[in-house]
C-alpha cells in the first residue's frame, strides 16, 4: 500500500513535469512573439519598434534556445518562483495566490454540489418503481445533457439575478465590503450550480443510476435482504457501496470537467478566479502566467484523481490489490 | 450459464442492437428526424433565403420573430435571424460533424493500436489518454487559437485534439474486452487468421459502443464550437454559427431582443438533445452515456 | 425497494435546498445602494493593467484619474486650467514654460508635493521610451528645473503647443518611484497620488476601492467612497444595476431604457469610428474613390442603428473640439456613382464598380472582441456593397490585428480626443508617422498639404495660427479622404437619481473622464 | 403434518404474465433433507426463492407452524456463492451483520461447522476459492441458526470432489433444522436426500423417499432422470485405428497474471490414437483446459511439444497451424459465450465451414433455428448448435471442454448421446474434459486423470474402478451413487 502510494505520487510528478514540457513546447511552438504583445499592451495598441523588441527580448531572456529555458523556468518554478507575469510584471505566484484560492472555492462547491445532486437523482432513478419519476429524470438529464455550460449560466443568470433579483449576479462579494460567509454563500450559488448543472451532470447521474441499478437485483444485494438485513444496511452496505465505484472511479475525471468549464463560469459571473486569469493570459500571451495555471490545474485535477483513487480503494478492497476490474 | 438460460432470453435479446430500439422508438424517431431536417435545412440554405446572412438592413431592424419576410426576425442590425440560423446550422454542422469524424477516427486508430500493441506501449497510451483527458487542453487551445487566428480548421483540429482520448480508452477497452471472450477463441479455433478475427469479430463488436460515442462526439463538438465561439476564440467571428450568434446576441438577454439569444440556444440544445438520443439509442442499456 | 433510498436522498435534498434558501434570504434584504453611507459603486467594462499614469495615454481610467492629479487639468468645455500648478509663464519663443506649484499640497501618504516630483515625472516618463506611451510628449524637453520647491521650469528644444495639456499628466511621486522602474508593477497597483481619493483596495478582476482624501488640495470630496467595480460582460453590468449589486454602471446603447430607476448621464465623446484604409493598396489609389465611398454611407442609418442614436454622423476628426471645421460628406449616392465614373469604373455584371476588370474589392476588418466596431463593419460594409463596392467584411481578433497592421486592407479605427488636437490627429496622419516608420499612421496616409498643416498646428501657441491651420488640415482630409468618416460616439453611465454632481463634458476614449469632478458629487 | 420443520401449501408463483409455480404442497421435517430435483426451467429455484421470501407468491409458507418471517426463519444459499456476497466486505462483516440483525448466533463456530477456518473472516470474497466461497455461503445463511436452510444448487459450479465436500457438511446441518436441496442432478439428490420431490413445470411430478424413487421411478421424468444418472456406458464400436490423431509430450504452461503465476501443466504427456476417445478428468484447478487450449494449437506451450499427425505444430508455418486449427473442433463449456453475439446460427456455423440444414438435423436440431441468435437458445440447444459448427469443420479431432457442465441432467444425457453418435458416424477422435466421471465412462474408452498439471492416471474407461491412484479414488469417491453420508 505504501509503496503503490509512492508510485502514484511518483506518476503524479511525472505527469506534472512532461505537462509542463508540453505546455513550454506548445506555446513555444505557436507563432507570435511575447515581447512585442507586452510592448503593444503598453504602448496603447501601436506596432512597437525592432530595436524595442530586440531589447526586450533579451531582457527577458527570449533569445535562448527553448531547451536553456525551459531550464530556467523549470529550476525556478521547483524553488517556489514561477516567473513574473509579462503583462502585469506581478510574480505569477502572488497573481495565482489571489485567483486560485477562488477557482477552488468555487470549483470544489461545484464538485459538491453536482456529485451530491448526481448521488441524489441518480438514486432516485436507480431504485424507483415509479415509471413517470424515471421518465421525468430522463428527460431532465436529456435536455440538461444538451445545454453548454454558458447557456445554463446565462439560464440561471437571467432566472435569478435579472427577472427575480433573488441572487447577486457576479462577483465574491460587494465591492468593497468585507467578504462575509453569508455574503459568500450567497455569490458562490450561481456560478457553482451553473458550473454543477451542465451537460456532464446527466454523465453522473448515470453512473450512479446505472452502478446502483445493475446492483439492485445483484444475487448479494438478495442475499443481504434474505437475510433480513435491515433495509438501511442493504441499501447502503450492498447497494450503494460497491454500486458507487464506477461513479467514484470517475470523480477524478469529473472534476476535471468542471476545472475546465470554469473558464466560461468565471467570466459570466465575474468570478476573480484563474480562469478568466487564463482567458486573458492566453490572449496576451503572457506564457508565464498560461503556463502556470495549466500547471495548478493539472495539479488539481492529478489531486482529484489521487482523491477518487483513495475513495475507490476505501468503497472497494479490489482496487486496492490492483485488480482491474474494479474499475 | 444460467440453467434457465430460455427464461432469461428476453433480457438478453434487449442487448442486440435492433430489438433494443424498440422501447424508445417514438422518441429515436423524432430525434433522427430532428437531425435529418437540421441537415436538410443546413445544405438547402440557399433555396430557402434569398437573403446574405451578414447583410444588415437599416430599415428593418429589431423586428420580433414572425414579422413579414423574416420569419424569426431580425436582430439589432436588421440582418434575417431565418438566414442567419440556417448558415449557422452550415457551420456548426459541419463543424461538429468534421470534428467528430477526426475525433473518431484518432480514437479508434489510438486506441485499436493501444489494443494490439504490447503492454509498455498500450500503458503509455492509456496513461497519456488518462492525463490528458483530466487537464485543460482547452487552455491551451485557446492560446493557440489567439495567436493563430480563429479559424475553421483550428476549432475543428483542437475540439479533435482535445477529444479523442475517450474515444480510445473505448475503444482500447471494447476491443481488449472482446479479446478475452469466449468467442473470440473460438474463432481462432476454427482457424482464422488475427486479421479475420478483428475484421469478423472485434471490430464489429466494438461497432456499437464507438458507433455511439461518435454520435456523442458530435453532440460534444457542436457543444465546444459554441463555447470556444462564446468566448470568442471559435469560428471566425462574422462566419455565422450558433456558437457565435450566441455569443453576438448575448448583450441582449435583458433588452428586448431575447429572441436572439434563445433561437441559437435553442438549436445547439435541440441538436446535442437529438443527438444524445441517437448516440444513447445505439448504445443500449449498458451505455453508460457517453462523454462530458 | 423505493422506499430504501428515501433517507439518504432526503437529506442530500435537504442540505442543498437550505443553502438555496439561505443564499436567497442573505440576498433579499441587503440595501439597494450604499447611499447611506455616502459611497458609489460604478460598473465598468475595461480595467487597466495599470493605474499608474505615466504608462496611460492621456485617456485615463477612473482609477487613476480620481488617484492622481497633473500640473494643469481640463475643466467643463476641455480648457486648460491649473491644478497642482496655481499658474504658467511661457516664454514667447515657446520654449521656457515656468510652473508655480500650489503650496501646501500633499501626497496621499502625507509627504509633501515638491517640484523635484514633477521633474522627477517628467524626466521619467520623457526617458520611458517605448514603455510609455506618453514619451512623446516630452521628447522634446531638453531639460527640467526645479530652482526652489514651488518652482518648476522646461526647456523644450523645441515650440511644442500641446504643453499644457501634457503636464494635465498625473504626477508621480519621486520618493516611492525613485530607483525603481517607471513599470514596476506594486506602484502600478498600488499607487499614490495627490487627487481627491486614496485607492485604499483593489481586487484585480474585481473591483478597486477609493475612500476620499481628506488632505486633497481643494478640500474634503462629498462622496465617502467610490467602488470602481470591473464587470467586462454588457450584459452582466446592466444585471447588476438592475439587481442593486452597484449603484451606477455604464451601458450599452440598447440598455439605455432599461436602467429602472436611475437617471441617465449621456455625454457627447470625441471618440469616432471611421474605415480606415491602406493606401499602400492600389485600390484606394485613387482618392476619388475614397471620397465615392464616403459618399456611399448612410451614416444617419448606421448612428441611428448601430448606436440608437447615441452618436453623431462624423465630418472629420475634430468635430467635437474648438477647432471643428470640416465640411463632412452627404449620403449621396449619386455622387458616388459620378465620382466612381469619373475614376474610369464601371458597373459590371455584378453591381461592382469596376476598371479594367478589377473591381473595389477590399477586406474590411476590426477587433472581433469589439461589438460596436464589428455592428459598424457590417452595417457600412453592406452600404458600400450596396453602391457597388467588393468589400468583405471580415472581423478578426485583436492580436491578429496587431501583427497584421501593414497587411490591413481596411479597418475600423477609433481615434479622437477632447483635449489637444495635436495627440490625436498628428499620429495618425502624419506622413511622418507612417506606420513603417514605427508611428500610428496604420494606413500609411500621405498628404503633402494635410503635413504642412499639422506641423503648422504643433509648433504655434498663437491660437488664430493653430485654428488656421487645423481648418486647412481638416479641408485636405476633405479632399483626399484617408478614412470614411462614420461616427462619434456618445457615452451612456447610469446614476442614482439622488446624486449630484456629474457635469456633462465631452468626454474621451472608451468614454473615459465621466469622473473628471467626481470631487464634487455629493448624495442629496 | 408435522408442525417442526418446513410446511408449504398451494404455492403459486407468478412472473409477469404467466403462472410458473402451480400450487405446490411441501414439507420437510427438522432433520430431514428433501432434494427438489427436476429439469431446467421447471421452477425450482423460483420455488425456492418464494419460500426464502424473495419472490412474493400465493399460498402458505409455515416454518415451525408459524407464518415464516424473513430473514430469521429461512436460511439461503444461492447458486453463485461467489456472486451472492458483497465484493466490498469481509466475510466477518457478512457473518456479523446478519448476527447483529437477529441478535443471535456465532461467526467464528459457523465457519468451524462448515470447515474453515476462522482467520479466513478477515478475507474478502474475492480472495476465496469456489469451494471455500461456496462454505461461507452456507456459513452465512445458517449463522443465525435458521429451521430452515435452502440450498439452491450450491454445487453446479464445483467439481466432483469439492461438491461431495459441501454436501456432505450440508447433509451435517440437518441435524436440526429442514433442509431443502434445489438440484438438477438426481444422482446428487439421491445420495444426499432422504426425500426427493421431481418437479417440471411447476408442478411435483412425483415425490417420495430418495431410495424408492431412485430404485423405482413412477413418473417418466424420473424414470429418464433415474436412466440419465445411472446410464452405461457405451462400448466402443469402432476400434481405434493406430498411430496418433493428437499428442503432447512433456508439456509445460504457465499462466501469468499480473498477481501470481500458476503452473497450469507440468510434464503432461498424452496422446490419443485415431478415432478413440479419451476423457481427461480432473478437479478445478488441475489444468484440464489448458491442456484442450494445447491440443488445440491455440495457446502455445512453455516447454514440451504439441503433435498432429506426427508434425509439431508450433514448428509449423501460421497457415498450416491455422490448417491444423481448422481440423480441431472444440465445444466450450459455455457454449453461449462462444458465439459472437451478433451472428445467426447460420453465420456461425458457416463461419467453420459449408453451412447445411442437415447439420442442425443431425445435432437434434430444427433447421429453423438457423436464423436466430444463440442467445435466443436454451443451454441444451447452444451446446448442440456448438457441435454443429464443429461437425461443419470436417473435424478429425473433437475436443469437448466440458460441454456439459451447465446442462440438466437429461439434456447432458442428450449431448453425450451425439458426442458418441458423432465418433460412431463419423469416425472422429475425441477428447473430452470432464470433472465427472459418470461422463467419463459414458463416452470414453480411456480415462486419463489429471492432477496438478500432471497426468497421474492412464486407464480404459472399462478398468476405472479398478485404478489406484488417490485422485482417481477420490474422483470415483465424490461421484459414487451409493455410499451415502455417514
Amino acid at each position: 500500500m505504501a509503496l503503490r502510494a509512492v508510485r502514484r505520487l511518483a506518476t503524479a510528478a511525472l505527469v506534472v513535469a512532461a505537462l509542463s514540457v508540453v505546455c513550454f513546447g506548445l506555446l513555444d511552438a505557436a507563432p507570435g512573439d511575447p515581447a512585442a504583445s507586452v510592448l503593444e499592451a503598453r504602448s496603447g495598441g501601436r506596432p512597437p519598434s525592432p530595436a524595442a523588441i530586440a531589447e526586450l527580448r533579451g531582457e527577458m531572456g527570449l533569445d535562448d534556445p527553448p531547451p536553456v529555458r525551459y531550464w530556467r523556468w523549470a529550476s525556478h518554478a521547483l524553488r517556489g518562483d514561477l516567473g513574473t507575469s509579462y503583462m502585469s510584471g506581478r510574480p505569477v505566484t502572488e497573481t495565482l495566490g489571489d485567483t486560485v484560492p477562488w477557482t477552488l472555492l468555487l470549483t470544489a462547491s461545484a464538485v459538491l454540489l453536482s456529485f451530491a445532486a448526481a448521488l441524489a437523482v441518480g438514486l432516485v432513478a436507480a431504485l424507483t418503481r415509479r415509471a413517470w419519476l424515471r421518465r421525468g429524470i430522463d428527460l431532465l438529464l436529456f435536455v440538461m445533457g444538451g445545454m453548454p455550460g454558458f447557456v445554463v449560466a446565462l439560464l440561471l443568470l437571467y432566472a435569478f439575478a435579472a427577472a427575480t433579483h433573488l441572487m447577486p449576479s457576479g462577483g465574491v462579494s460587494r465591492p468593497g465590503e468585507p467578504v462575509t460567509a453569508y455574503g459568500l454563500l450567497a455569490h458562490l450559488m450561481l456560478p457553482a450550480c451553473a458550473l454543477a448543472f451542465g451537460h456532464h451532470f446527466g454523465v453522473y447521474v448515470r453512473l450512479v443510476e446505472n452502478g446502483v441499478g445493475r446492483l439492485r437485483d445483484a444475487p448479494h444485494v438478495q442475499n443481504a435482504r434474505v437475510r433480513g438485513l435491515p433495509r438501511r444496511t442493504v441499501v447502503v452496505r450492498h447497494l450503494m457501496r460497491p454500486g458507487l465505484v464506477p461513479f467514484t472511479a470517475r470523480l477524478g475525471v469529473g472534476v476535471g470537467t468542471l476545472v475546465a468549464g470554469v473558464y466560461a463560469t468565471e467570466v459570466i459571473f465575474s468570478w476573480p478566479g484563474m480562469g478568466r486569469e487564463a482567458i486573458s493570459a492566453a490572449r496576451a500571451q503572457d506564457h508565464p502566467l498560461l503556463i502556470a495555471i495549466v500547471l495548478v490545474t493539472g495539479l488539481i485535477v492529478i489531486a482529484a484523481n489521487l482523491a477518487a483513487e483513495l475513495i475507490v480503494a476505501a468503497l472497494d478492497p479490489r482496487a486496492r490489490t490492483g485488480r482491474a476490474d474494479a474499475a | 450459464m444460467p440453467p434457465d438460460a430460455p427464461a432469461s432470453a428476453p433480457a438478453r435479446v434487449r442487448g442486440l442492437l435492433a430489438v433494443r430500439l424498440w422501447p424508445r422508438r417514438p422518441a429515436l424517431a423524432a430525434a433522427v428526424a430532428v437531425l435529418v431536417a437540421l441537415v436538410l435545412l443546413a445544405v438547402l440554405a440557399p433555396l430557402l433565403t434569398s437573403l446574405d446572412p451578414v447583410a444588415t438592413d437599416t430599415s428593418a431592424t429589431s423586428l420580433k420573430p414572425g414579422s413579414p419576410g423574416h420569419p424569426l426576425g431580425t436582430d439589432l442590425l436588421g440582418r434575417d435571424l431565418w438566414t442567419r440560423m440556417l448558415y449557422g446550422a452550415r457551420t456548426s454542422l459541419l463543424v461538429g460533424l468534421t470534428a467528430a469524424a477526426i475525433t473518431v477516427g484518432l480514437g479508434v486508430l489510438i486506441g485499436g493500436l493501444a489494443a494490439i500493441a504490447p503492454r509498455w506501449l498500450d500503458g503509455l497510451i492509456a496513461r497519456t489518454a488518462d492525463v490528458l483527458l483530466a487537464l485543460p487542453l482547452l487552455v491551451i487551445v485557446l492560446a493557440l487559437a489567439a495567436v493563430a487566428g480563429p479559424s475553421l480548421g483550428l476549432v475543428v483540429a483542437a475540439i479533435a485534439l482535445t477529444s479523442w482520448m475517450p474515444v480510445a480508452l473505448i475503444v482500447r477497452a471494447e476491443l481488449r474486452g472482446r479479446r478475452e471472450r469466449l468467442y473470440v477463441r473460438a474463432a481462432y479455433a476454427l482457424g482464422l487468421s488475427r486479421w479475420q478475427v478483428m475484421w469478423r469479430h472485434l471490430l464489429p463488436g466494438a461497432l456499437p459502443p464507438v458507433a455511439s460515442i461518435a454520435a456523442f462526439e458530435v453532440g460534444h463538438a457542436v457543444l465546444t464550437e459554441s463555447t470556444l465561439s462564446f468566448l470568442g476564440l471559435g469560428v471566425p467571428p462574422n462566419r455565422p454559427s450558433w456558437g457565435n450568434l450566441l455569443t453576438e446576441a448575448q448583450s441582449h438577454l435583458l433588452t428586448g431582443e431575447w429572441y436572439t439569444v434563445a433561437i441559437p440556444a435553442a438549436a445547439v440544445v435541440v441538436t446535442i438533445v437529438a443527438v444524445n438520443a441517437v448516440a444513447g439509442a445505439v448504445a443500449g442499456p449498458s451505455g453508460e452515456g457517453g462523454t462530458w | 425497494m423505493p422506499g430504501m433510498v428515501k433517507r439518504p436522498v432526503m437529506a442530500v435534498m435537504a442540505v442543498v435546498l437550505a443553502a438555496a434558501v439561505a443564499s436567497a434570504c442573505g440576498q433579499g434584504d441587503e440595501p439597494a445602494s450604499g447611499k447611506g453611507d455616502g459611497s458609489l459603486t460604478y460598473a465598468i467594462g475595461d480595467e487597466p493593467e495599470t493605474f499608474n499614469p505615466g504608462l496611460q495615454d492621456e485617456h485615463t481610467d477612473p482609477v487613476t484619474e480620481l488617484v492622481f492629479r497633473g500640473l494643469t487639468r481640463h475643466d467643463r468645455d476641455n480648457k486648460v486650467v491649473p491644478a497642482l500648478a496655481r499658474s504658467w509663464d511661457i516664454a514667447p519663443d515657446g520654449r521656457t514654460y515656468t510652473f508655480a506649484l500650489r503650496p501646501g499640497v500633499t501626497w496621499q501618504d502625507g509627504k509633501p508635493f515638491t517640484a523635484d516630483d514633477v521633474k522627477f515625472t517628467i524626466e521619467t516618463v520623457r526617458d520611458a521610451g517605448a514603455d510609455s506611451p506618453l514619451s512623446r510628449n516630452f521628447t522634446m524637453v531638453r531639460s527640467v528645473e526645479a530652482p526652489d520647491p514651488a518652482t518648476v521650469r522646461l526647456r523644450l528644444d523645441e515650440p511644442f503647443a500641446p504643453m499644457l495639456d501634457a503636464v494635465s499628466m498625473g504626477m508621480l511621486p519621486k520618493h516611492l518611484l525613485q530607483g525603481k522602474k517607471l513599470t514596476d508593477p506594486g506602484f502600478g497597483r498600488r499607487p499614490v497620488g495627490t487627487g481627491p481619493f486614496t485607492l485604499t483596495a483593489y481586487k484585480h478582476g474585481q473591483y478597486a476601492e477609493l475612500t476620499a482624501f481628506d488632505g486633497y488640495y481643494e478640500g474634503k470630496p462629498g462622496l465617502k467612497k467610490v467602488v470602481v467595480k470591473y464587470v467586462p460582460d454588457d450584459s452582466a453590468r446592466l444585471i447588476q444595476l438592475r439587481n442593486g449589486e452597484v449603484d451606477a454602471a455604464n451601458l450599452a446603447p440598447q440598455q439605455a431604457g432599461k436602467a429602472g430607476g436611475h437617471r441617465l448621464e449621456v455625454y457627447p465623446t470625441a471618440d469616432y469610428r471611421a474605415l480606415m484604409f491602406n493606401m499602400k493598396d492600389p485600390v484606394f489609389a485613387d482618392r476619388r474613390v475614397r471620397q465615392a465611398m464616403n459618399h456611399a454611407v448612410d451614416r444617419d442609418a448606421i448612428t441611428r442603428s448601430v448606436v440608437l442614436g447615441y452618436g453623431t454622423p462624423a465630418k472629420g476628426p475634430l468635430d467635437t473640439g474648438p477647432y471643428a471645421a470640416a465640411p463632412g460628406f452627404a449620403f449621396a449616392p449619386a455622387k458616388a456613382a459620378s465620382l466612381m465614373k469619373e475614376a474610369g469604373y464601371a458597373k459590371n455584371a455584378h453591381g461592382s464598380w469596376a476598371k479594367s476588370g478589377r473591381t473595389v474589392k477590399f477586406e474590411l476588418t476590426t477587433f472581433a472582441e469589439d461589438s460596436l466596431r464589428v455592428a459598424i463593419l457590417n452595417v457600412s460594409a453592406t452600404q458600400l456593397k450596396q453602391q457597388g463596392f467588393d468589400v468583405d467584411p471580415r472581423p478578426r481578433p485583436r492580436d491578429w490585428v496587431r501583427k497584421h497592421w501593414g497587411d490591413l486592407q481596411g479597418m475600423v479605427v477609433g481615434w479622437g480626443t477632447p483635449y489637444d488636437p495635436d495627440s490625436s490627429v498628428y499620429g495618425p496622419f502624419a506622413s511622418s508617422q507612417a506606420l513603417d516608420k514605427g508611428g500610428s499612421n496604420y494606413g500609411s496616409y500621405s498628404n503633402p498639404a494635410a503635413d504642412e498643416a499639422l506641423e503648422a498646428g504643433r509648433s504655434t501657441l498663437d491660437p488664430a495660427k493653430r485654428k488656421a491651420a487645423y481648418t486647412a488640415f481638416q479641408q485636405a482630409l476633405q479632399d483626399d479622404p484617408p478614412f470614411v468618416w462614420i461616427s462619434y460616439l456618445k457615452t451612456i453611465n447610469a446614476v442614482p437619481k439622488d446624486l449630484t454632481g456629474p457635469a456633462q463634458r465631452t468626454l474621451g476614449h472608451h468614454g473615459y473622464g465621466f469622473f473628471w469632478n467626481a470631487e464634487t458629487w455629493r448624495y442629496n | 403434518m408435522t408442525s417442526s420443520g418446513l410446511t408449504i401449501t398451494g404455492l403459486t408463483v407468478d412472473v409477469p404474465g404467466r403462472r410458473v409455480v402451480h400450487g405446490l404442497d411441501l414439507a420437510v421435517p427438522a432433520g430431514r433433507v428433501l432434494a427438489l430435483a427436476g429439469p431446467s426451467g421447471g421452477g425450482k429455484t423460483l420455488t425456492a426463492r418464494a419460500i426464502a421470501g424473495l419472490h412474493p407468491h400465493g399460498g402458505t409458507v409455515l416454518v415451525n407452524g408459524r407464518p415464516s418471517v424473513r430473514g430469521r426463519d429461512v436460511g439461503y444459499a444461492f447458486q453463485d456463492a461467489l456472486a451472492s456476497l458483497n465484493p466490498t466486505v469481509t466475510v466477518r462483516r457478512h457473518l456479523t451483520e446478519t448476527v447483529k440483525a437477529h441478535g443471535t448466533g456465532d461467526p467464528g463456530a459457523a465457519l468451524a461447522r462448515f470447515g474453515l477456518d476462522p482467520a479466513l473472516a478477515a478475507a474478502h470474497p474475492f480472495e476465496l476459492s469456489g469451494g471455500q466461497a461456496q462454505r461461507v455461503a452456507l456459513a452465512l445463511a445458517t449463522v443465525h441458526g435458521p429451521p430452515v436452510l435452502i440450498a439452491d444448487e450450491v454445487t453446479t459450479a464445483l467439481d466432483p470432489v469439492t461438491q461431495a465436500a459441501v454436501l456432505d457438511l450440508v447433509r451435517a446441518e440437518a441435524r436440526d433444522r429442514a433442509i431443502l436441496l434445489i438440484t438438477h442432478d438426481l444422482a446428487a439428490a439421491a445420495r444426499w436426500a432422504d426425500d426427493i420431490a421431481v418437479m417440471r413445470d411447476g408442478r411435483i411430478v412425483e415425490q417420495g423417499p430418495a431410495d424408492r424413487i431412485l430404485a423405482d421411478p413412477q413418473s417418466d421424468l424420473a424414470r429418464g432422470l433415474v436412466a440419465a444418472a445411472t446410464a452405461a456406458p457405451v462400448a466402443a464400436e469402432a476400434p481405434p485405428g493406430d498411430g496418433e490423431a493428437v499428442s503432447v509430450q512433456g508439456l509445460r504452461r504457465v499462466l501469468r497474471s499480473r498477481r501470481r503465476t500458476t503452473v497450469a501443466l507440468d510434464g503432461a504427456d498424452l496422446a490419443v490414437r485415431p478415432g478413440e476417445a479419451v476423457a481427461i478428468v480432473g478437479r478445478s484447478g488441475s489444468g484440464k483446459s489448458t491442456l484442450v487450449g494445447a491440443l488445440a494449437a491455440l495457446d502455445r506451450p512453455d516447454a514440451g511439444t504439441v503433435l498432429r499427425g506426427g508434425r509439431d505444430v508450433w514448428a509449423l508455418r501460421d497457415r498450416d497451424r491455422r490448417a491444423v486449427r481448422r481440423r480441431t473442433g472444440l465445444v466450450f463449456q459455455d457454449p453461449l459465450a462462444s458465439f459472437d453475439p451478433r451472428h445467426t446460427v447460420r453465420q456461425a456455423i458457416a463461419e467453420a465451414g459449408p453451412y447445411d440444414d442437415d447439420l442442425l438435423r443431425y445435432v437434434g436440431l430444427d433447421p429453423a433455428m438457423a436464423a436466430r441468435r444463440p442467445a435466443t437458445l436454451s443451454g441444451g440447444e447452444c451446446q448442440r448448435v456448438a457441435i454443429a459448427r464443429a461437425l461443419a469443420q470436417k473435424p478429425d479431432v473433437l475436443l469437448a471442454d466440458e460441454p456439459t457442465s451447465g446442462l440438466d441432467v437429461l439434456t447432458e444425457d442428450r449431448v453425450l448421446r451425439l458426442l458418441t453418435g458423432l465418433r460412431r458416424d463419423h469416425g472422429i477422435t475425441i477428447a473430452l474434459v470432464t470433472h465427472d466421471l459418470r461422463v467419463a465412462r459414458r463416452v470414453a474408452d480411456r480415462v486419463v486423470v489429471l492432477h496438478a498439471g500432471r497426468i497421474v492416471e492412464d486407464v480404459p474407461a472399462r478398468a476405472l474402478d479398478d485404478a489406484r491412484h488417490p485422485e482417481t479414488r477420490r474422483l470415483l469417491d465424490a461421484t459414487a451413487l451409493t455410499g451415502k453420508w455417514a
